[in-house]
């Protein structure tokens, strides 16, 4: 036992180290930036962190940015746990809060407990419908899916901004002037608001959506590690060969590891529909999510409680570029900041080869060969 | 028949860019390495294009620079994708948040603005052959066809004949098929890796270059929209070959020049959202292998490992 | 005679392996050497340190007299040596001609920018012809059968010039006549003055071909000898280290019903042409039925259909009277079938799960590994305990990754998981393919034991010795057919040879 | 036009005159009333753009200009904050409003439902909203235009100027914000010139100039010789397009005579820059009030410009004959489709 807790920490440790050294050299190369253009690294490191943590109300706000972020990264991570590269949550997420919205008119007329759920199962059918297309593709047929999902997310984007224009619009439904945005969700079907329950978050609009997100990491930690089918879809991912020849099906868990990937990406959508905006309106480009939730993931090892850290601290970052911006200073630091995390992390295999360099160095033996 | 010409000349100017950064994905791709990254390389080139025009009023320099900046992107991806083995689409995702922040970055510290730099005085978005526009009928094919659009097929030309018909080209094939037995056989595997990616970086660099000095002088945050993953789709699309690459990236010009013109054609009932998702869901049609199936160089996407088997 | 290669005291240290240890090696020019060892005692190594594609880790080699320095290939090459591997290296869409000249390739036009195909491909005419090595050089490699292409192997070699030739293993994918053309294609080069080395761990090959055998075992050269001082008999205890009883200790059997009843079976290879032409045959329970027969006849189809990896597109087979040829492989599975596979690392295991995970591969659904979906860890791990236990995995416990274990415990580990199912039905594939002495008599032992447990047996291997020791009753293969099943008590290697290579015998 | 003392627009009438009056036309050149005079204010003014961020080359871009002015002014201190997606709008407002910003504002009708609980949430934190009315809270100034007005009388220009007939429209995406600009511009071509072709294209996008350009090239093969955009930064490519072929472009928003001076025929003016000013002046001169401005002809907040001086004296005079006409209600501009169909052009 005592040998076990040992590993656990050794492990958490192990998992740990890298990402931290990610992040800290990327604040050094950020605050490079920032010097560049002419202002304090602290002061700029500052404002974001006071920006983001300064006081309950504000690190509700971060929260609030972290709950679509733990949709996305463990939506990605489930994904790519199945050798799936999930690049399509961006377009899941549309779907998911457009059909969020779409349930939101047809049952408007039911209670709200009962309401909010069937929104929610809304977004995940929306977000896992779309993800079902490059699953299905890929297990039958062999396609990439990294290039059907591309394709899907700009068909999503249209798609959403015609039933925004059409549809949903309040000019079609409620007859009333057409607007660029569909018509709001019903008063009773939208998420409660945390400071409801805890005022210290004052007017932060932190809502449940992120304990539903807490939880839904959890429930994705529980599904991978402790259940069959998160064996399967492991076992999928590691080597599709041998789950074959375990009686597993291939075809079923990449289908079913999208799809689920895609329902939890939609889950993101419905829950930002129901807990912050109450609509969507007509976008010229994509929300953006999909490419922070790839982020998000990888800093956080592709396992669903190191992403909920992550997920944290892009939402940290997020919230806390905000006071950085009052303060003067461009927003693309915070940009570049998390791309060199995100590089720093895919070239993991830096850190293994320091220590080949180093003995490279003092033997000036042979090459290595790494198994 | 006007409208149609019209029609063509549209569709060949919104290929230009596709073309150019498909031809680099088939080098990247031909030769093992996977390349989400031509987006970013592309606003990069955008970029640097007008910047150094800015200074010098030198546009053919500025393509230059465009060139030299795509390579340099291409690198990071090279580096960290070739040598250090890290996830390719990973390093991709990541080069194209690096470039939109870094590109965003400069535009405010050289033009003290956001959103957009001030036109060039001097770019390269007219035709060189002014000639060509008296041909009778056709004339107009070549109106408002900038110097990128014949350098564009050019390229074609040139990446089929370096792909098939030079021991370069065979070489870049045998890594991406089979790295190992390239090794086997003396050819330096990291080298061609290197440099095509390079090459795709030089590509999508141009690529940029033709969007910004090309099509309308100036560099605007925002303005590849999306363009180098069309390129990808393309390359795919394309299976693979310079000049299939070539047909798909018309196809897709084709596709938004129909958009455009839907009204002046008279089908403009469809809804425009529609008319926009058809190259994306012809894509995905023809990805599934309705009309055909496309098969990938076998060892693209995997880091190869010298003296490992 | 003058020593063209000499590799003085070669030392290739791996992480965790000493591939080669201190290792001594000569070729004359004009000889065939065979290097002869077990599965990785580090023939390969050797001759890669050779080729440029590994560097030792210490030791000297010399290259017509010169010390040398080969960091790469292009310098091995530069050097005459030349090198076929073990597994092909050739590219597949390529055509012949474009693999011979890959790397070395002929151009023209200006700054010579333009490959010269035509030249190309007379040049490769004319070596072919010269050697007696016929191929078509516009031929694509995904079309010649592999015969074919490991003479495209050859000419790649002699194209550029070698002198000295290495082949690993060339003869495993050969039939007979095949390996007889090989033989004498080496006859013809040796006697242009070529220099070749050959690896094998066959006996038999080495008496027909070799002028010098060095025997490696563990990484160790233990001897060199002329072929005409030694014997297949002394050859088997330097390669093994003791004496070698080849003959496996097992009782008469006692065949009971017939288990696996497989009727009419047809298949395609993965290239979409018929690999399995009309199968049938019957394993009974108590019976070892081996399927022998050359590499690429089919074995690995076979084993596919019956576990439900490949669909079959004619015929039937059923478990015990229960029909299966169109059910998922879990139900194959769940009716009593076990299967060792061919390729442990492809098939036999998720590499980056832990042992214990692995242990419930296959039986992960069912209680009490699991119970509605949620998996049992403690039963999961117990059960993989005592699995280690009971077969003897070497292994520090059932939590490390299964990737860190070497390949004869690995092996190991699977037919544990295997046999523990209690199935009906064993298939074992190639169950002792890469792994050291003590494993492959232990894994025979327990099939042995299984087949006199009243278990039906299907074995399906390349090597005639395991074939020979183990079967009650043997089904050679050949071209996707059964051409004969033999009484596995009276057969004899001369026999199966001719089957396996298509020929009819007449008793 | 001549700066007009404007009239207070709305129906809850603000007590606030705008204080866009006097340097309507060129607020940078005309020095503020007493800039000296004024203390230093302590004033800090929050603006949240939307997602299409600053250097939009549209309202976004103009109403910093206004803050900036402001700055100059009133010695106020500027801040800004960008929204990267729809979803930043509502955690922007808080953030401002959570460091007692004097004043936010929220440049684009997006911010509607944002600002509405956002009103609610700091009922003593001063809020403006650009190009949206309807919220009425007391805290809620809000800063709307008659685009459908301005661009009827560039529509005019453009009607009486083409000599193909055919007119080009570039809408950025459709909806009924930039239907308003189209529409507008669509009835004033009708007015003068029943028989011109308009021809309308949306780009779907506020940032893509090469499709910008290319849609411009296109209609302008298609015959259009003179083509108004509303579309931002897509904008930006149709100019470079007229410049190439030497047709006309109409500048939308601001003047953007300086991108091609000889090939901009004129630019249909919107004052947000004022609007925003007037606001801060209000919120300087401590009478802000809640409720909608109207920017309108009648008070300058919409005009056509022409600082190339490329329109001739006729072209002008028609266009103020029609201004004229609209600022004494002869006539309602139409703004939607609608309205459009129905409109008759008046007879002048
Ligand atoms: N790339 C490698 N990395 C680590 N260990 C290796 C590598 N290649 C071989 N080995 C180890 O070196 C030893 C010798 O392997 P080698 O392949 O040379 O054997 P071999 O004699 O050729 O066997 P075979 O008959 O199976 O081909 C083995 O124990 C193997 O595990
Ligand atoms: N990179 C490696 N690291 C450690 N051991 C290796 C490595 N590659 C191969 N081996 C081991 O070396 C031995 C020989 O390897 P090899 O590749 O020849 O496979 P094999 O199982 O012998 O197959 P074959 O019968 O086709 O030769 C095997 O036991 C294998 O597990
Ligand atoms: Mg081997
Ligand atoms: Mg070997």
């Amino acid at each position: 036992m005592q040998n076990k807790k040992k590993n656990l920490l050794q492990v958490v440790m192990d998992n740990l180290k890298f990402p931290l050294l990610a992040i800290l050299f990327s604040f050094i190369v950020g605050a490079l930036f920032i010097v560049w253009t002419g202002h304090s690294p602290l002061v700029a490191y500052r404002e974001l962190f006071s920006g983001s943590l300064g006081n309950f109300g504000r690190f509700g706000e971060s929260l609030l940015k972290t709950t679509p972020l733990i949709f996305t990264g463990v939506a990605f991570a489930f994904a790519f746990r199945c050798g799936l590269f999930n690049i399509g949550i961006e377009g899941q997420y549309i779907m998911g809060a457009i059909f969020t919205v779409g349930a939101g008119w047809i049952f408007r007329d039911l209670p709200g407990g009962l309401l909010i759920i069937l929104l929610l199962l809304s977004g995940i059918l929306g977000g896992a419908l779309w993800a079902f297309i490059p699953g299905i593709l890929k297990a039958k047929r062999g396609v990439h899916e990294v290039i059907v999902a591309i394709m899907l997310n700009y068909t999503a984007l249209y798609l959403s901004n015609y039933i925004v224009r059409t549809v949903l619009n309040p000019s079609v439904l409620l007859g009333t002037e057409k607007k660029a945005s569909t018509v709001m969700l019903p008063e009773h079907g939208r998420l409660l608001h945390l400071s409801k329950i805890m005022p210290a978050f004052g007017y932060s609009s932190v809502n449940i959506g992120f304990l539903i997100a807490v939880i839904t990491a959890i429930v994705i930690w529980f599904v991978l590690f402790k259940t069959t089918l998160g064996y399967e879809v492991r076992s999928v991912g590691h080597n599709p060969y041998a789950s074959e020849y375990g009686g597993i099906s291939i075809a079923k868990n990449i289908t079913l590891a999208m799809v689920i990937s895609g329902a939890i990406a939609g889950l993101a959508g419905a829950v930002t529909v129901a807990g912050l905006s109450y609509k969507v309106d007509q976008a010229a480009g994509m929300p953006g999510y999909g490419f922070s939730g790839i982020a998000v993931a990888l800093v956080g090892q592709n396992h669903p409680i190191g992403i909920l850290a992550s997920a944290l601290l892009f939402g940290v970052l997020a919230n806390g570029e905000r006071k950085m911006q009052m303060a003067g200073i461009p927003k693309e630091v915070v940009g570049i900041i998390q791309a060199i995390i995100i590089l720093f992390i895919a070239a993991e295999q830096v850190a293994k080869y320091l220590p080949d360099i180093k003995k490279k160095f003092f033997k000036n033996k042979t090459q290595e060969v790494q198994k | 028949m006007v409208v149609f010409i019209a029609l063509l000349a549209s569709a060949l100017r919104l290929a230009t860019p596709l073309i150019f950064s498909a031809l680099g994905g088939v080098f990247t791709e031909r030769s093992g390495i996977t390349n989400i990254a031509l987006e970013g390389m592309m606003i990069m080139g955008a970029f640097f294009a007008i910047l150094v025009t800015e200074f010098t009023n030198m546009p053919w320099l500025g393509v230059l620079a465009a060139m030299v900046a795509g390579i340099l992107t291409s690198m990071i991806l090279a580096v960290l994708s070739i040598h250090l083995k890290g996830n390719q689409v990973v390093v991709g995702t990541a080069i194209n948040l690096f470039a939109t922040s870094i590109t965003a970055f400069l535009l405010e510290l050289v033009w003290k603005r956001s959103g957009q730099t001030d036109s060039v005085e001097r770019a390269l978005t007219t035709n060189p052959f002014h000639f060509l526009e008296n041909i009778p009928l056709i004339g107009k094919l070549f109106s408002g066809m900038t110097p990128f659009v014949y350098l564009a097929f050019v390229a074609v030309a040139v990446s089929y004949y370096v792909l098939y018909k030079t021991p370069f080209g065979l070489r870049i094939r045998a890594v991406g098929e089979h790295p190992r037995a390239a090794d086997t056989v003396g050819i330096n595997v990291y080298k061609i890796r290197y440099i095509c990616v390079g090459i795709s970086g030089m590509m999508a660099g141009i690529s940029g270059a033709s969007m910004s000095l090309g099509t309308i002088s100036l560099f605007r945050e925002g303005m590849t929209s999306g363009k180098g993953f069309i390129a990808l789709a393309a390359m795919i699309f394309g299976k693979w070959h310079p000049v299939g690459a070539m047909f798909a990236s018309l196809f897709f010009g084709f596709c938004e020049a129909l958009q455009i013109q839907a009204s002046t054609l008279g089908f403009d009932f469809v809804p425009s959202e529609f008319l926009q998702m058809l190259p994306y869901v012809a894509t995905i049609i023809v990805l599934s292998g309705f009309i055909g199936r496309a098969v990938a160089p076998k060892a693209v996407g995997t880091a190869y490992e010298k003296g490992h088997r | 005679m003058a020593k063209v290669v000499e590799m003085k005291n070669i030392t290739k240290i791996f992480p965790g392996v000493v591939a080669n240890d201190n290792v001594n090696f000569e070729l004359e020019k004009g000889e065939i050497h065979v290097l002869l060892g077990e599965n990785g005692a580090g023939k390969t190594t050797l001759m890669n340190i050779l080729y440029g594609l590994y560097e030792q880790t210490s030791g000297e080699i010399f290259v017509n007299g010169q010390l040398v320095n080969i960091k790469d290939p292009n310098i091995a090459i530069k050097l005459g040596i030349g090198m076929v591997h073990q597994h092909f290296m050739l590219v597949e869409p390529f055509t012949v001609t474009e693999n011979i000249i890959l790397g070395a390739e002929t151009s023209k036009g200006p700054h010579n920018i333009q490959l010269d195909m035509e030249t190309a491909s007379k040049k490769v005419k004319e070596i072919s012809e010269l050697y007696g090595l016929a191929v078509d050089p516009n031929a694509k490699i995904e079309n010649i059968t592999v015969g074919m292409q490991q003479r495209v192997e050859i000419l790649k070699t002699l194209y550029r010039g070698a002198e000295i030739l290495i082949l690993d293993e060339p003869t495993a994918v050969l039939t007979p006549q095949e390996i007889e053309e090989l033989g004498m294609i080496l006859k013809k080069l040796v006697g242009q003055g070529k220099s070749i080395i050959l690896i094998t761990h066959k006996l038999k090959e080495v008496m027909a071909m070799s002028d010098r055998v060095t025997v490696v075992r563990r990484g160790k050269v233990i001897e060199t000898l002329k072929k005409e001082n030694t014997n297949i008999d002394e050859l088997a205890e330097l390669m093994v280290g003791r004496k070698v009883n080849l003959k496996v200790d097992k009782a008469d059997h006692k065949a009971g019903k017939t288990v696996l009843e497989v009727h009419g079976i047809e298949a395609m290879n993965n290239r979409g042409s018929k690999a399995l032409k009309e199968i049938s045959f019957g394993v009974k329970s108590g019976e070892i039925f081996a399927i022998a027969g050359v590499d690429g006849n089919g074995q690995t189809e076979l084993v596919e259909v019956l576990t439900g990896l490949r669909k079959s597109v004619k015929g039937t087979f059923s478990i015990n009277g229960k029909e299966l040829q169109k059910v998922s492989s879990k139900k194959i599975i769940d009716s009593g079938m076990a299967h060792i596979p061919e390729d442990r690392h492809k098939r036999g295991l998720v590499l980056e799960h832990s042992l214990a995970e692995n242990g419930c591969l296959g039986n992960h659904k069912d209680k009490p590994f699991s119970k509605n979906g949620i998996l049992n860890y403690d039963y999961i791990h117990e059960y993989s305990q005592n699995l280690i236990e009971e077969y003897d995995v070497r292994t520090p416990s059932e939590n490390v990754a299964a990737k860190s274990l070497s390949g004869g415990n690995q092996q190991k580990f699977i037919v544990a998981r295997e046999l523990n199912r209690h199935p009906e039905l064993i298939i074992a594939a190639q169950p002792t393919r890469g792994v050291d002495v003590g494993a492959i008599e232990f894994i025979h032992k327990k099939l042995v034991e299984q087949r006199d447990m009243g278990r039906a047996v299907l074995l399906v291997s390349l090597e005639l010795d395991e074939v020979l020791a183990l079967a009650d009753r043997i089904g050679v293969i050949y071209d996707g057919q059964i051409v004969g099943i033999v009484d596995g008590a009276t057969a004899n290697e001369k026999e199966l040879g001719i089957m396996m290579a298509g020929g009819k015998v007449n008793k | 036009g001549c700066a007009s003392k404007p009239e207070p627009a709305a129906e809850p009438a603000p007590a606030a005159e705008p204080a866009a009056a006097e340097p309507a036309a060129e607020p940078a050149a005309e020095p503020a009333a007493e800039p000296a005079a004024e203390p230093k204010s302590e004033l800090v003014m929050g603006m949240i753009t939307d997602t299409g961020g600053l250097g939009d080359q549209s309202f976004n871009d103009s109403a910093w200009l206004g803050l900036e002015e402001a700055e100059k002014q009133f010695g106020i201190k500027r801040q800004v904050l960008e929204s990267q997606s729809a979803d930043d709008y509502s955690p922007n407002l808080v953030s401002f409003a959570e460091e007692k910003t004097d004043i936010i504002y929220g440049v684009g009708f997006l911010f509607v439902e944002a600002m509405k609980a956002a009103a609610d949430q700091f009922p003593d934190q001063k809020f403006a909203i650009v190009d949206s009315s309807g919220l009425e809270k007391p805290n809620v100034a809000e800063i709307v235009f008659a685009e459908n007005e301005g661009s009827f009388l560039v529509g005019v220009i453009a009607g009486l100027k083409t000599e193909t007939n055919k007119i080009g429209f570039i809408g950025g995406m459709k909806f009924p914000l930039i239907e308003k600009f189209e529409y507008g511009f669509r009835a004033g071509v009708k007015a003068v010139n029943p028989d011109a072709e308009v021809i309308v294209n949306y780009a779907d996008s506020f940032d893509d100039a090469a499709k910008g350009k290319e849609i411009a090239l296109v209609q302008h093969q298609a015959g259009a010789d003179i083509i108004f955009h509303a579309a931002g930064g897509v904008g930006a490519g149709l100019i470079e397009a007229a410049k190439e072929e030497k047709f006309w472009a109409i500048g939308v928003d601001q003047d953007q005579s300086h991108m091609a001076p000889e090939n901009v025929l004129c630019s249909m003016i919107k004052r947000v820059d004022v609007g925003v000013l007037s606001v801060a002046k209000s919120v300087v001169d401590g009478n802000f009030q809640g409720g909608t401005l109207l920017f309108d002809s009648k008070n300058n907040g919409v005009g056509y410009s022409d600082k190339a001086g490329n329109l001739t004296d006729d072209l002008k005079a028609a266009a103020d004959k029609y201004l004229e006409a609209i600022k004494a209600g002869t006539f309602v501009v139409p703004a939607t489709e609608a309205e459009f169909n129905a409109f008759e052009a008046p007879s002048l």
